[in-house]
């Protein structure tokens, strides 16, 4: 799919059957499970190991879901959560990324000002998955001094969907520039409604998220490495025979798991109803690291092999590299 | 099912430990580095009270019956890692079993274990050491020299041991042991390695010297030398025979397995002390560390501060999975060398950037910062080297045996 | 005497170099990334009329005679790193006789070095490739079994290539020739690998594959399949006897040590250009180094920065001095394997860094930044990978050679 | 001499036959050559290649006669500088660090306030090298805005010269805590007197020296660890044999080459007579990684026996990390 830059629709329709979402949503809702952070970490780790586009396609969903369950208002809940519990894929959209190096989601750009009934909102957008596809676009902004998010119905006037992003890796998956343009949405469409939401344990649940993808990313380009250090042969015998390749994988391997740990307890700590932000952090700045490190260790266990887009290593090194960019882009 | 908290048993165990390593390890730290070897009564004492109390050392754990049976290997590290926080040079003087005595438990018969480990449980206090290394070989384990001649009822040893930790308590300050391990025939390689016990006050056996090191140094470190030193036929842990080509060997490294996790807990204990003194002398100065921030607005600082903590966690983690594991006996030699090789890495890095990020306090001896790099500096080196461990887990991943992954 | 001011010949080359990477390489840079393998024929023009008018290419330069004789190297290192800023895989694509110029330099005889290379100073632009490795081993070079089989006055080749960098334009493209290693006598080993060119056009042989590439998208990386391929024996680089058991291969590796240099700029080419495009990004949103300020006191991201711009320099100072012995005639394997690691692990280290640093338009196609970390990748892979790198240095201070260090 | 925690004086007289000093002086001002800071880089690697501690004691009558000859009046240079020049060791004491992990050179907490004649300083200094011991010692302070120095004479009144530094290498070398209390120094006494001083000149200088020293401590580890990796046996073969090892070894050795070039180049920067700070920064920056990684490493490839103080190398590390910590102690 990454050649392409398509996602073939099997796959969004395959990943659906597993019932990823409405599992995690309770039958009030729709659904017929309760959120469970470890669990959506498992899942982003084993989606991601396939591959990273197709993860974050068939996370999308969650992008509007879950911010509706964890701190939308029980209308909003009941209005828009069955919509996400049907017999089809339905995707999902948050556009939270600025387009600025000093990005800070508690920082916002972009901003939302009450005018009368409504809150109007200014700014531009980037990396916003399936923006285009998608019914409803939770877009985050700053609002009264603190980080805030509100629905936007595709078509509201002001929200202007731009050009596909193209960036160096998950090509497969559509992403979008996105401008605010006096965009007017209904004062109760502001997530939690009059009272806000809490968009902080948001903000800690998507870095847990994708500390759990790069996870999986890592995991895969390991894997694949490791076959291959087994199988390849120069000098005589197997390249995984010689230290240098044999330490690269034991420092690899033992970095993926470490990462794992730190995402399934950030994952876990959230499940525990406690403040999740330092543990969300580290998790996401040892993930961060970890899958660019992993990645390109891949690749360089492959030697030239691995510069070539026969292999899958180029291409996980080119995803792995999107995780301490993107931010938004999955939550669990 | 995925979980992250610290059972209540361990907590308990805790409350103890962190008691100890107040008032009886922190405040004396420093004394101990300036007066290298000398032996620390006054913790030894009250560990050794409390082993008499329970009635089991506070460090073997690893096989226990009982009440407690599946939290054996969580609370050794939960112990351990609380000791080493509060001095890692002390804790290694702990009295009781220890390395020795974890050797009795992997391959010594019943008979054995009543007859050599009973003492840890009433008297003074007393220590047991495993010596391993030779002069001429350090992690190449199997190329080891002493012999175990075969003399009528005894074994007779000879030979020169090096990096016996304790050596110098567990033969002449108290009525402990020493783990030997010799080889029975020199041509057997691994096979003809064996393990014997060596009490105190055996004829033939001395301390030949107290190694001056880096760090950790309230702990001995000795050289005994073995000559013509006599012992019994059954000091032999296990059996005499050369027939299962790796037993002998693999007994060691089961000892290896079982004590990884509890070496990277040591490691990690000088880690946190090292992140929680930094952070708050730090933050005497206005810095803390913004974890709702993303990383390209921290300060250079900040950053530093969080990758030390992230890195001492990811260890952490790694250690409390090897633990688990071996409690649920299942084989954890991968994890146990993944969670040693990873504390080792952290608490060099961290203790070593400790240093740095409080300046010339840091590198000064009033604060304990450079003692902490210099005592954790050990871990990457004893129980196996980083690149030991790394050979072990390499070997595992990739299916290699020694001859296929040198 | 130690000096580090440029040369005065050196600066004036690389003026025309400087407007060539300004105006025929980055602005073309992004189209040649997005139609892999399409022939930069501007860039080559230009390059084409430079070497026409001064007679010599403008990468061979390794041994020079005339006035400039004494800075080749160091002016070749300059040249390749300002082209790589420009654009590193267009700068691959640069006419000449490039690497399979070196190997007949290095290892053809008078009459061979006229006969084959006269024609890059002449004409339309011609490319000389080099042909290596084979499928079945990557930096085992040993290992290949493209064979060379003497019939009457020919030598016939069978086997086949990969990793042909320029393969397209020296066979298909132009009137150039390929160097290719093949073994007289595949019992040999190492001693009977010798270097064969093959001219464009010659039956037998044919380009079987271009390799699509994570970057350098702009040079063509070729699979050639060669079969039955005639050529005269005269064709055969130097001499055809089994004789010194290592020559043929120290031909190759001298070849090696010569463009190890030449590799290790184009890597720092890509880093230079990262660099400056990032501090000067992060200007706009104020960001700026203050070398003046100490390492406490800076913020992350100036740390970052300022960690690049030194990895940045050492890799460069390596590169000139390895550069700087190869015009003195001095042995530098070690420097120019030095130089190759540095400046492979340094372009990894400060693309990656980039992308991250500017965010999301790092990370996309409307800035350069992207595809220079998918460009310099290349550099710690090919021409021997870092491993391979570290061993040629490793194997140099320790005095062993491949057996004693495999 | 590192547990004794004294300099045998055999050395510092061995040292100063040498003439590292009056080598760099001109005959004006007693000496028979003129400052080069490139041959101080050399000389400053060689002598930390024996010792740091002894390299920065035969190294620190510079402290005073640089500062003097780059930065000093006519009157002070021929006032001064000949005492450098003599037949005997005389040391130099300059007291710029001060104990805050947040030190800045160019923001100093010890400050000059001019009074009448005279200036009066008032601050904590710690790690001054010599300060007990030299006759003169060159206090750095914030005066008007900017660091200027002042030449302050042994037995000054508020020149308090406190207790040794006890740290955790360079034993041998004489480290003092200094106070500053209501300490009057004549107007005349403040380097390059009315006009000041460019002291960032200095500061460079006194990066590129300890940059230097850097490269000698770390070249002296990796030499004795490849000397021992060759010699070791483990396994059948030499421990160097194993690629682990030697990879470590090839690179450190080009660690140390890349640092020694740093250092020479900025060196050479300031020779030049241009403004050098930024290469400056960028060899001390790499220098102080550098000398911290090489001589850790060299310390793992001994193994146990790195850790045994029978062996130099826990002595390298030791000192090595004193760099990155302590700054002002040499200068070229």
């Amino acid at each position: 799919p990454d050649e392409g830059g398509a996602l073939p629709e099997a796959l969004t329709r395959a990943g659906w059957e597993l019932a990823l979402l409405p599992a995690s949503l309770p039958e009030d809702y729709g659904g017929f499970g309760e959120r469970s952070a470890v669990t959506g970490a498992l899942f982003a780790e084993e989606l991601a190991w396939g591959d990273a586009a197709g993860a974050l396609a068939l996370m999308a969903p969650a992008l509007v879901a879950v911010p509706l369950l964890v701190a939308g208002t029980e209308g909003q809940r009941r209005e828009l959560l069955p919509a996400f519990c049907g017999e089809g894929y339905v995707p999902g959209a948050a556009a939270l990324l600025e387009p600025r190096p000093d990005f800070d989601p508690r920082r916002l750009g972009t901003r939302a000002r009450r005018e009368g009934g409504a809150w109007v909102l200014e700014g531009a957008k980037c990396n916003v998955p399936f923006a285009r596809e998608s019914e409803w676009v939770l877009v985050y902004a700053a609002c009264e001094g603190r980080t805030e998010a509100f629905l936007v119905r595709q078509g509201t006037p002001g929200l202007e969907v731009g050009e596909r992003e193209r960036n160096m890796g998950l090509h497969a998956l559509p992403l979008y520039a996105v401008e605010l343009r006096a965009c007017r949405v209904p004062a109760a469409m502001r997530l939690g409604g009059e009272e806000g939401g809490d968009v902080g344990r948001l903000l800690d649940a998507s870095r847990v998220a994708q500390a759990a993808l790069a996870v999986g990313v890592a995991r895969a380009a390991y894997e694949y490495a490791l076959d291959y250090a087994r199988t390849r042969q120069a000098f005589g015998e197997a390249i995984g025979q010689r230290q240098a390749i044999a330490f690269m994988l034991a420092e690899m391997a033992t970095e993926v798991e470490s990462a794992r740990l730190l995402a399934w307890e950030a994952a876990w700590t959230i499940d525990q109803g406690r403040e999740a932000t330092r543990e969300a952090c580290l998790a996401k700045t040892f993930a961060d690291e970890m899958v660019l490190t992993v990645t390109d260790r891949a690749v360089q266990v492959l030697g030239g092999h691995g510069y070539i887009r026969e292999h899958p290593v180029e291409l996980w090194l080119r995803n792995g590299r999107g995780f301490a960019v993107l931010e938004g882009i999955a939550i669990v | 099912m995925i979980g992250f908290e610290m059972p209540e048993e361990v907590r308990q165990r805790l409350e103890f430990v962190r008691g100890v390593a107040l008032t009886h390890m922190r405040p004396a730290g420093r004394h101990f580095d300036e007066h290298e070897h000398e032996v620390p009564w006054d913790f030894v004492d009250v560990m050794w009270a409390e082993v008499l109390r329970t009635g089991q050392s506070f460090r073997s754990g690893v096989r226990r019956a009982g009440a407690e049976d599946g939290l054996g290997a969580l609370t050794l590290v939960h112990v351990v890692e609380t000791l080493s926080w509060g001095d890692a040079g002390i804790y290694l003087c702990g009295p009781g079993a220890g390395l020795g005595g974890a050797a009795i438990e992997a391959t010594g018969t019943l008979e054995q274990k009543a007859r050599f480990l009973d003492r840890f449980r009433e008297g003074r206090p007393k220590w047991a050491c495993m010596a391993m290394t030779e002069p001429h070989c350090g992690s190449d384990t199997a190329a080891i020299r002493t012999t175990a001649r075969r003399d009528g009822d005894s074994w007779v040893l000879d030979g020169e041991k090096i990096f016996v930790t304790s050596g110098h308590k567990a033969l002449v300050d108290s009525e402990g042991l020493m783990v030997v391990w010799a080889t029975v025939d020199p041509a057997a390689g691994r096979a003809g390695m064996k393990p014997f016990v060596v009490e105190a006050g055996t004829p033939g056996v001395r301390v030949a010297k107290l190694e001056r090191k880096m760090g950790i140094r309230a702990s001995d470190t000795a050289a005994v030398v073995l000559e013509g030193c006599r012992i019994p036929l059954d000091n032999l842990l296990g059996s005499a025979e050369v027939a299962d080509p790796r037993k002998g060997f693999k007994g060691a490294m089961a000892t290896f397995d079982a004590t990884r996790p509890a070496v990277a807990a040591s490691a990690l204990g000088i880690a946190r002390a090292t992140v929680e003194l930094v952070k708050e002398l730090l933050a005497l100065h206005g810095v803390e560390v913004r974890y709702d921030r993303p990383r390209s607005q921290l300060t250079a600082v900040e950053r530093d501060l969080l990758d030390m903590e992230a890195q001492l966690r990811a260890g952490w983690l790694l250690t409390l999975k090897a633990a688990w594991m071996m409690d649920r006996r299942l084989p954890n030699t991968v994890e146990s060398s993944m969670c040693k090789v990873k504390a080792g890495d952290v608490v060099t890095r961290v203790t070593q950037k400790g240093v740095e990020l409080l300046g010339p306090a840091g590198y000064s001896r009033r604060l304990p910062l450079e003692k902490w790099m210099r005592d954790a500096k050990i871990n990457d080196l004893f129980e196996g080297t980083g690149q030991i461990n790394r050979l072990v887990i390499a070997r595992r991943i990739l299916g290699y045996g020694s001859r296929e992954l040198k």
